[in-house]
C-alpha cells in the first residue's frame, strides 16, 4: 500500500511532492490538461468547427477574463491561508464606483483612464479593509469577507440606486473594443496578471513570504516575517484584481451595477482549488488555477454549443467536477 | 399543478391562421434568458421552445439560462460565431447587454429584444417589452379604485429582487399610481422570487404591520410562499394583489376564499412572441393584421388586471409555478 | 495454537518502501514478555518508522510480525491495540481541544450505549496521572493549555490505560527533565513486573544503562546488531553500531578567553505577568549564557519574550545599545537576533515545505534582488547550511514533514547559521538529536561563539547547559534563583537551587536575595 | 496585554480556553448573548411591541427552524474539519422528492408521513455521498460539496421540472399547522433537534470523537478511531438535518420547490461560525450556533420591522457582524 493510501488527512488532500514551486508544471498538472484535452475534444466531437474555430476560441478566452483575472488574486489569498468571499462584492462596488456619473464626468475632463484608476483604487481599498480585518481584527477570513461582502454589495446598491450605470465615455469603449492582432484588448490583460501573478507568485521575496505565511504563519513570524502586513497586502492584492476584473466586465457590458460578480466567490474558488491550491494555505499554483479556469469556461461553452438544458448542465458539471479532481490526484499519487 | 406543462404552454402558443405559417426558408434562431430559477421565467422558456416547436422551419438553439451577463454576453458571443439568422434575447439586464447585442446586429443577425430595454436603438430590431412600470401602476390603480377615496389605507407591498431594474420599475410605478389617489407605501419588504424568500419576508412583514389594508406583491411564484405566511400568521383583514398571473394565483381568485384578490398579467409569452416575430422577419413576411409592411420596432404588452369578474379570460393563457 | 517458549514479539525482515526511500530495509526485532528492550539509532534510522508499522500506523511493504509465534497483521491501528500494543509517538498526537482525560481514553471511551460516562473516565484518567507522578494535572483541563511535557504525560497516561502487553515508548523523555524521567522509569519497572515488556526508544544512552534489559541498533533502516545486552556493551561499541565511526561525546570547552567588550544583549528588569518576572542579565559577543531550570519554569517565556514573540509587561531589551520594540519579532530579527523554538513542528517548520526552503525562510531577502529571488545562490546556501548540521538524507528538496525528527531539528538549527546572527537563542536545541549529531551541534554552538556570536541556551538536559555555558542562569518558577559561572555548580548544585527555591514559594521575592 | 492578543495565528481566531466541552456555555458566549441583547433592545426601542409580542418571538423563531436545523448538523461537520456547501441543494432536493405526485400518492395510501421519511432518506443519502466522496474519494470538501451542490440543485429542478409542487396532503399540513401550548410544531421541533445535536457532541463518545477527527486527525487514526467511516457519518447526520429543515420549509410553505434553500449555506455556515466554531475543525459548540442563528434571524427582523431597504440592511449586517466578532473575541481574550 503506498504512503500517501495511508495518508489520514482528510480534509486535505496529499500535496503533491515534488517541486514545491510553481515550474510550468505541465507535468505537475497533468490531470487537469487531461481533463482539459478531453472536454476540447467532446467539444470538436459534438459542436465541431463550432468549436474549434479562432472566434470561438476567443469567446471563451474573453469570458475567462472576469473569473480568471479574480482567480489569480485568490490564489496568492489562499494560498496564504486566507479566503475572500466578497470578490464578487468588490467587482460590483468598484463597477459602480467607476461609472457614476460624477466618475463619468471627471473621465470625460481627464481621460477614461480616471475609470479604471477609480475601479482599481476602490477594489485595493476593500481588499485592505479585508485585509485589516482580517490580521489586526483577527477575524476569521470567512466571516470577515462575508460582512464585507454584505456591506460592499449594499453600498454598491445605494450609490447605484439600484440602476444600471451605463458608460457614455467613448475613449473607454473604444479603447477597450480593439483587438491588436486579432486579439481582444481584455485577455491581452487577462493574460498580463497571469503572467504577473506566476512571477509574483513564483521569483519574489514576496511570493516565498505568501508560502511561509499560509503553510505556517507562527513559524514564518518567529523567522521574522510581518505576518500581519502580509496578509493585508495579499488582501489589497486580490482587491486590486477585483478592480481590474471590473473593469473588465464594465468594458465587456458598458455598464457598472450592482449586481454584476453575482456569485462570483464561488467559481473563482472553485478554480483556484480545482487548479491544486490548498485551502488550508501553504501551497499554490497560478497555472493550476488558469487551467481551472479555463476548464470551467470551456465546460460552460461546450454546453451551450450543445443545447443542453440548464438543469442537466448542472448534474453533468457536478459529475465532471468529482471526476477531474479524481483524475488529478490518482495522476498525482501515482508519479511519487 | 397536477396538469402537464407541455398543455398548457401549448394552451398559450398559437399559430396564427394566415399564411405567414405557412413553411418557408428554414431559421436559425438562438435563445438566451436569465435562470429559470422561477416559475415565470421557466414558463418564458418553454413557451419559446413550443413556440419554436410549431414550425418545421425554425431551429432554436436554446442557451443555459443564467444571471450572470459575463456568461449571457458569452452566449450571445457563441450564436454571432454561430451565424444563427436571428437572436432572442431576454437580457438579464438590458444596458449590460447593449453593446453585444449591437455586435450581433453589426454582424448582420437579427435581434429581438425581450422584456428588458436594450439602451441602444440600434442594438435591436424589434422590442416586445412587458410593462414592468405599468404593471406597478395597474396594482397601485386597483387600490386606488377599491379604497374609494380613502387616505388612511395601510398599503404594504413585497417587491421582487430589488436590485433588478425591473423591480424598480415595478414600485415606481405603484408609488405613483397611489400617490394619485393620496395613499402611499406604509410598508416595503423585497424577497427574491422564490417561495421560501416570499414567506419569509412576509412573515416578518405581518409582524411590522399589524394591520394592513393592501398587500401588493410583485410575483406569483414568490406569492406561494406569501400566501403561506399570511395563513400561517391567521391574517385575513386586508386584500392581497398578486403579480405576473400564475395559474394558481387565477384558480384562488376564481374561488374567492383568500385574501387574494386580484393579480396583474405580466405575460408569460414574451419570448415566444419574440420567436414569432424573428421568424418573420427573417423571412421578409409582415405582421398580418397590420396594414404596415415591416415588424414594428416595438411592441409592449399590456399589463391587466385579473379579478374574479375577468379571470375566465386570462385563466386559459397562464402558467402553471 | 501458542509457543509458551517463542518471544511475545517478533519482527522479521522487515521492509518499509516510501517514495524514493526505503525507510527500513530489513529490520529484526525480538521482544520477550517482562524486558525493557531499548531501540538505538542515529536520527532517521528507522525508529519511528519501525514502531508505527508495529503500532499499524504504516502497512508493511515485506517481512513478517510474529505475536506469540503466529504470524499476524496489523493492517491499522485498530488492530494492533486490539492485540495488545500500545504506542507513544515520537511527535505527541494528542487532539489539542480535548481534555486530559477525553484524550486518554480516545477510541475506548468509557461509555454506556454511546453515552460518555465523564465521571467514570476522569476518576480513572486521574489515578492513572498520579500513578506517574502528576496528580496536578487535572482530567479535565484542555490538552492544548498543556506544556509539552504535560502533553507527554498525558501520552503515557493514554498508552498506560490500554492495558497493554507491549508498550511502544518514542522518545518519552525528550520533553522531560531528571525527576520527571525517575517517575517515568518508576512506571516502567512496574510495568516489567506485571510481565508488560516495553520497547525504549532514546537518545540518551544513561537512560539506557538505567532502565534497559536488551538491545537493538539500526542503522540505515537495517538491525546492525540485537539482543545486546543494555547495561553491558561498551558505550564505544554502541556509538559505532550506530554511526559507523567514534564520536567523542565531551562538551567542547572555550579555548580562546572571553574578550571583555561591552554586552551586545542586555535584558534588564523583564516580566510578564504570571509567567516571569524580573529577569536581568547581559550577554556580551562570544559568551554562551545557559538557562537552566525544570519543565514549566519558563524559560521558553522569557526566551520568546526577548526575541519579541511575546510583548513583556515590564523591563526592556536592548541589542548593541539600542532598544528593542516590545512585542516585535521583526525588530528583533533585524537587530540580528536568531531564535531556535521549542516546538519545531507548530513554531519552527513548514512541513509541506522542501527542506531548503524552511533553511532559508529567515534569509529570504538576503537572495534576492529588488524583491526578485535568485533561486540557485538561495539554494546552494540552505543546503550547504543544512550540510554544516549534516541533515540526513543530503536532499535539500525534500519535503520537511518527511524527514526524522532528528533531522527536521536540525534544519531549524541550520536557519539561523544562514541567516548569521549576533546573539542566537537556543531553546532545547539536541531535544530529539543523536549522539553523533550532537556532539556536532556541541562543536557548532563553540564555533560560533569563538566567532564571535552570543548565545542564550535553553536546555532540560542540565549536564549539557553547564557543559556549554560561559555562565548560568536557574530558572525557578519564573524567577532567577541563581546566577553565576558554570564552573562554579555542579548538577546536583542546581537541583538543589531550585529545590530550595520551592521550598520558599511563598515569598519569592526574599529567595531571590537570598541567591544574589 | 494577555498572550492571546499576541497570538499570530491570523487565520484562526484564539481557540476559547477553558472548558473544553459544551457546558451551557452562557459565559462562555458572552459576546454572543451581549451581542443578542443589544439587539432585542434596539428592537424593543424601535419598533416596541411590534418586536416585543408573542407573535413575533415566533415569527423569528419560525424563521429560524430552517437555518436553525440544518445548522446544528453543519456544527458537526465543521467540528468535524470539513464543509458542507451543498446544504441548500439538498433541502432543495429533498423537498421536491417528498412533494412530487408519486410521493404525494404513496402518502395519501400509507399517511403523511412517508413524506417526511422520503425527505429525510433522500437528505441523508446526499450527505452520505457527500461523506464517501470525501472521506474514501479524497476530494476536498468544499469542492466535493461544491460538485453536490450542482448536482443536487439541478436534479432538483429536472425532477420538479421547475415547478412549485404544492402539497395537497391534508395530514401533513394539519400537523405541521398544529401550536401545542401556543408553540409551533416546527419550533418545538427545532428545539428538540437542538437539544440532541448538543446531547451527541458533547455527552457522546461520537461527539467526543468529532472533536478528535477534526482537531487531529491522524491522532484520532492512531487512537483506533475510523476517521474514514466517522467522516462518512457526519455528512451523512448533515444530510438528515437537511432533509428534516426541508419538511420545515415543506410545512412553512406547502410547497416543495427546486428553488428552496438558495444560499442557505452562506447563512448556515456564518451562523456556526460566529457562533464560536473553528471553521478549521476541532473545536465547535451547538449553543454558539444557536446563539448565531438568532441573532441572524433577529437582525433581519428588526429591520424589516423598521422598514429599511435591503441595501441599507445588507451593509448594516456586514457591520454588525464584524462588531459583534469582534466584542466576542475581546470578551473572550479579556477572560483568560
Ligand atoms: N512519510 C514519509 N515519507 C517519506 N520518507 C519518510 C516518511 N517517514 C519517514 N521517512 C524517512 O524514513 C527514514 C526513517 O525515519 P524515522 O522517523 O523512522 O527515523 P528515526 O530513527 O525515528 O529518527 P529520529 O531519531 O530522528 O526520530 C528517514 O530517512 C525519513 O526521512
Ligand atoms: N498556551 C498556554 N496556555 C496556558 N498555559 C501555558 C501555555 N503554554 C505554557 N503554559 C504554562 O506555562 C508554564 C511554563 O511553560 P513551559 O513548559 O514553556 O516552560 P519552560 O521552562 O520553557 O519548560 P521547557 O523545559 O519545556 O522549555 C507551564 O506551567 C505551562 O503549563
Ligand atoms: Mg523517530
Ligand atoms: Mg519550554
Amino acid at each position: 500500500m503506498s504512503a500517501s493510501l495511508q495518508d489520514p488527512s482528510l480534509t486535505v488532500p496529499a500535496p503533491p511532492k515534488g517541486e514545491p514551486r510553481g515550474s510550468i508544471g505541465i507535468a505537475r498538472n497533468l490531470g487537469l490538461v487531461i481533463a482539459l484535452v478531453v472536454l476540447c475534444i467532446v467539444g470538436v466531437v459534438t459542436a465541431g468547427d463550432r468549436f474549434a474555430s479562432t472566434d470561438n476560441v476567443l469567446t471563451i478566452l474573453r469570458l475567462a477574463t472576469v473569473t480568471g483575472i479574480v482567480a489569480v488574486g485568490m490564489t496568492f489569498v489562499i494560498t496564504g491561508g486566507g479566503i475572500d468571499l466578497s470578490v464578487g462584492a468588490i467587482v460590483a462596488l468598484s463597477s459602480v464606483w467607476a461609472t457614476t456619473t460624477g466618475t463619468q464626468a471627471m473621465a470625460d475632463n481627464i481621460g477614461w483612464v480616471a475609470m479604471v484608476f477609480s475601479a482599481i483604487l476602490v477594489g485595493a481599498a476593500c481588499g485592505a479593509i479585508n485585509g485589516l480585518l482580517v490580521a489586526y481584527g483577527r477575524i476569521v477570513p470567512f466571516i470577515a469577507t462575508l460582512a464585507m461582502l454584505a456591506s460592499a454589495r449594499g453600498l454598491a446598491e445605494v450609490i447605484a440606486d439600484r440602476k444600471t450605470q451605463i458608460i457614455r465615455n467613448q475613449g473607454f469603449t473604444d479603447f477597450f473594443a480593439a483587438e491588436p492582432l486579432g486579439i481582444p484588448v481584455i485577455v491581452i490583460i487577462f493574460a498580463l496578471v497571469t503572467v504577473a501573478g506566476w512571477f509574483l507568485l513564483n521569483r519574489t521575496t514576496f511570493g516565498r513570504r505568501t508560502f511561509a505565511v499560509g503553510g505556517n504563519p507562527e513559524a514564518a513570524r518567529l523567522a521574522g516575517i510581518k505576518v500581519q502586513r502580509h496578509t493585508v497586502y495579499l488582501y489589497t492584492l486580490l482587491g486590486t484584481t477585483c478592480g481590474i476584473a471590473a473593469v473588465m466586465l464594465m468594458s465587456r457590458t458598458t455598464t457598472g451595477s450592482s449586481t454584476h460578480g453575482t456569485l462570483l466567490e464561488l467559481d473563482v474558488i472553485a478554480a483556484v482549488v480545482i487548479g491544486g491550491t490548498l485551502l488550508s494555505g501553504g501551497r499554490g499554483t497560478i497555472i493550476g488555477t488558469l487551467f481551472g479556469v479555463l476548464i470551467f469556461m470551456t465546460l460552460t461553452n461546450v454546453f451551450t454549443l450543445n443545447n443542453l438544458s440548464t438543469s442537466t448542465q448542472n448534474v453533468a458539471k457536478g459529475v465532471i467536477i468529482v471526476i477531474a479532481v479524481l483524475l488529478q490526484q490518482r495522476i498525482a499519487n501515482r508519479k511519487t | 399543478t397536477n396538469s402537464s406543462s407541455d398543455d398548457d404552454t401549448s394552451a398559450s402558443v398559437t399559430k396564427s391562421n394566415t399564411d405567414n405559417d405557412k413553411s418557408g426558408d428554414k431559421v436559425v434562431i438562438g435563445f438566451s434568458a436569465p435562470a429559470a430559477d422561477h416559475g415565470w421565467m421557466g414558463a418564458i422558456t418553454k413557451a419559446a421552445v413550443a413556440q419554436a416547436d410549431k414550425y418545421d422551419d425554425v431551429e432554436l438553439k436554446v442557451a443555459e439560462g443564467t444571471n450572470d451577463v459575463n456568461l449571457q454576453i458569452s452566449q450571445v458571443e457563441t450564436f454571432i460565431n454561430d451565424k444563427v439568422d436571428a437572436i432572442v434575447l431576454l437580457p438579464f439586464d438590458g444596458a449590460a447587454m447593449t453593446s453585444v447585442a449591437r455586435k450581433a446586429m453589426d454582424a448582420g443577425i437579427t435581434v429581438i429584444n425581450v422584456d428588458r430595454e436594450f439602451d441602444s436603438p440600434f442594438a435591436a430590431r424589434t422590442t416586445v417589452l412587458g410593462d414592468n412600470y405599468g404593471m406597478g401602476v395597474s396594482a397601485g390603480t386597483f387600490v386606488c379604485e377599491d379604497a374609494k377615496g380613502a387616505k388612511d389605507k395601510v398599503v404594504t407591498e413585497i417587491a421582487g429582487i430589488d436590485s433588478l431594474p425591473l423591480t424598480q420599475e415595478r414600485s415606481k410605478g405603484f408609488k405613483d399610481a397611489l400617490k394619485s389617489c393620496g395613499l402611499d407605501v406604509d410598508n416595503r419588504v423585497a424577497a427574491e422570487f422564490t417561495v421560501e424568500s416570499g414567506e419569509e419576508a412576509a412573515s416578518n412583514l405581518l409582524q411590522a404591520a399589524p394591520k394592513i389594508d393592501y398587500l401588493w406583491n410583485h410575483d406569483d411564484d414568490q406569492g406561494v410562499g406569501v400566501l403561506a405566511a399570511i395563513k400561517n400568521a391567521n391574517r385575513d383583514e386586508f386584500t392581497m394583489i398578486g403579480g405576473a398571473g400564475s395559474a394558481d394565483v387565477m384558480d384562488a381568485i376564481k374561488a374567492g376564499n383568500s385574501v387574494l384578490k386580484a393579480t396583474v398579467v405580466y405575460p408569460s409569452t414574451q419570448a415566444a412572441d419574440g420567436v414569432k416575430l424573428a421568424r418573420l422577419l427573417v423571412q421578409n413576411k409582415s405582421m398580418s393584421d397590420l396594414a404596415e409592411i415591416e415588424v414594428p420596432r416595438q411592441l409592449k404588452l399590456a399589463a391587466p388586471v385579473v379579478t374574479k369578474d375577468n379571470v375566465d379570460t386570462y385563466l386559459p393563457s397562464a402558467f402553471r409555478s | 495454537m501458542s509457543h509458551p517458549s517463542a518471544p511475545l514479539l517478533e519482527m522479521r525482515g522487515i521492509v518499509k518502501k516510501f517514495p524514493g526511500v526505503r525507510a527500513l530495509d530489513g529490520v529484526d526485532l525480538v521482544v520477550r514478555a517482562g524486558e525493557v528492550h531499548c531501540l538505538l539509532g542515529q536520527n532517521g534510522a528507522g525508529k519511528s518508522t519501525l514502531i508505527k508499522v508495529l503500532a499499524g500506523a504504516h502497512g508493511v511493504d515485506e517481512g513478517t510480525i510474529l505475536w506469540e509465534g503466529e504470524p499476524v497483521s496489523f493492517a491499522n491501528p485498530q488492530a494492533a491495540l486490539a492485540t495488545g500494543i500500545a504506542t507513544i509517538y515520537q511527535e505527541l498526537d494528542l487532539v489539542d481541544g480535548l481534555s486530559v482525560a477525553d484524550n486518554i481514553y480516545l477510541g475506548h471511551e468509557s461509555a454506556r450505549g454511546g453515552i460518555t460516562r465523564d465521571a467514570t473516565m476522569n476518576r480513572k484518567a486521574r489515578e492513572l496521572l498520579a500513578r506517574l507522578g502528576h496528580s496536578e494535572i487535572r482530567p479535565t483541563r484542555e490538552v492544548g493549555s498543556l506544556s509539552a511535557a504535560g502533553k507527554q504525560i498525558v501520552s503515557m497516561a493514554r498508552a498506560l490505560s490500554r492495558d497493554a502487553r507491549i508498550i511502544v515508548m518514542d522518545e518519552p523523555s525528550a520533553v522531560l527533565d531528571p525527576d520527571e524521567v525517575d517517575g517515568l522509569f518508576r512506571v516502567v519497572d512496574d510495568l516489567r513486573a506485571s510481565g508488560t515488556a516495553v520497547i525504549y526508544i532514546s537518545h540518551r544512552l544513561d537512560e539506557i544503562r538505567r532502565i534497559g534489559d536488551r538491545l537493538t541498533v539500526l542503522k540505515d533502516g537495517a538491525t546492525v546488531a540485537g539482543d545486546l545486552s543494555a547495561k553491558d556493551t561498551p558505550t564505544a561499541e554502541l556509538i559505532t553500531l550506530m554511526t559507523g565511526r567514534t564520536v567523542s561525546s565531551v562538551y567542547p570547552r572555550r579555548t580562546i578567553p572571553l574578550p571583555a567588550t561591552a554586552p551586545v544583549l542586555s535584558v534588564d528588569g523583564l516580566a510578564r505577568v504570571g509567567e516571569f518576572s524580573d529577569i536581568s542579565f547581559d550577554l556580551r559577543p562570544g559568551e554562551i549564557i545557559g538557562l537552566a531550570g525544570l519543565v514549566g519554569a519558563g524559560r521558553s517565556e522569557i526566551v520568546e519574550t526577548i526575541y519579541g514573540a511575546r510583548r513583556a509587561s515590564a523591563g526592556s531589551v536592548t541589542v548593541d545599545g539600542r532598544a528593542l520594540r516590545n512585542g516585535s519579532v521583526d525588530t528583533a530579527v533585524r537587530a540580528g537576533l536568531g531564535l531556535c523554538p521549542e516546538e519545531r513542528k507548530s513554531q519552527g517548520l513548514i512541513l509541506d515545505d522542501a527542506v531548503y526552503r524552511n533553511v532559508s525562510l529567515a534569509s529570504i531577502s538576503r537572495f534576492s534582488r529588488f524583491g526578485v529571488s535568485t533561486d540557485d545562490a538561495e539554494k546552494q546556501a540552505a543546503h550547504e547550511a543544512a550540510r554544516s548540521v549534516d541533515i540526513r538524507p543530503d536532499a535539500p528538496e525534500r519535503i520537511i514533514r518527511t524527514l526524522s525528527g532528528g533531522n527536521q531539528q536540525k534544519a531549524v538549527l541550520a536557519r539561523w547559521l544562514l541567516r548569521s546572527c549576533k546573539v542566537l537563542l537556543l531553546d532545547e536545541p539536541t531535544r530529539g538529536v543523536d549522539v553523533g549529531a550532537r556532539a556536532e551541534i556541541y562543536a557548532l554552538i563553540r564555533q560560533l561563539a569563538d566567532s564571535g556570536v552570543a548565545l542564550l541556551v535553553v536546555s532540560s538536559d542540565i549536564d549539557e547547559v553547564l557543559g556549554l555555558s560561559d555562565r548560568i542562569l536557574v530558572i525557578a518558577d519564573g524567577a532567577v534563583v541563581h546566577d553565576g559561572p558554570s564552573e562554579a555548580i555542579d548538577a546536583g548544585g542546581v537541583l538543589d537551587r531550585i529545590i530550595a527555591s520551592h521550598e520558599h514559594t511563598a515569598s519569592p521575592t526574599e529567595q531571590k536575595g537570598e541567591v544574589a
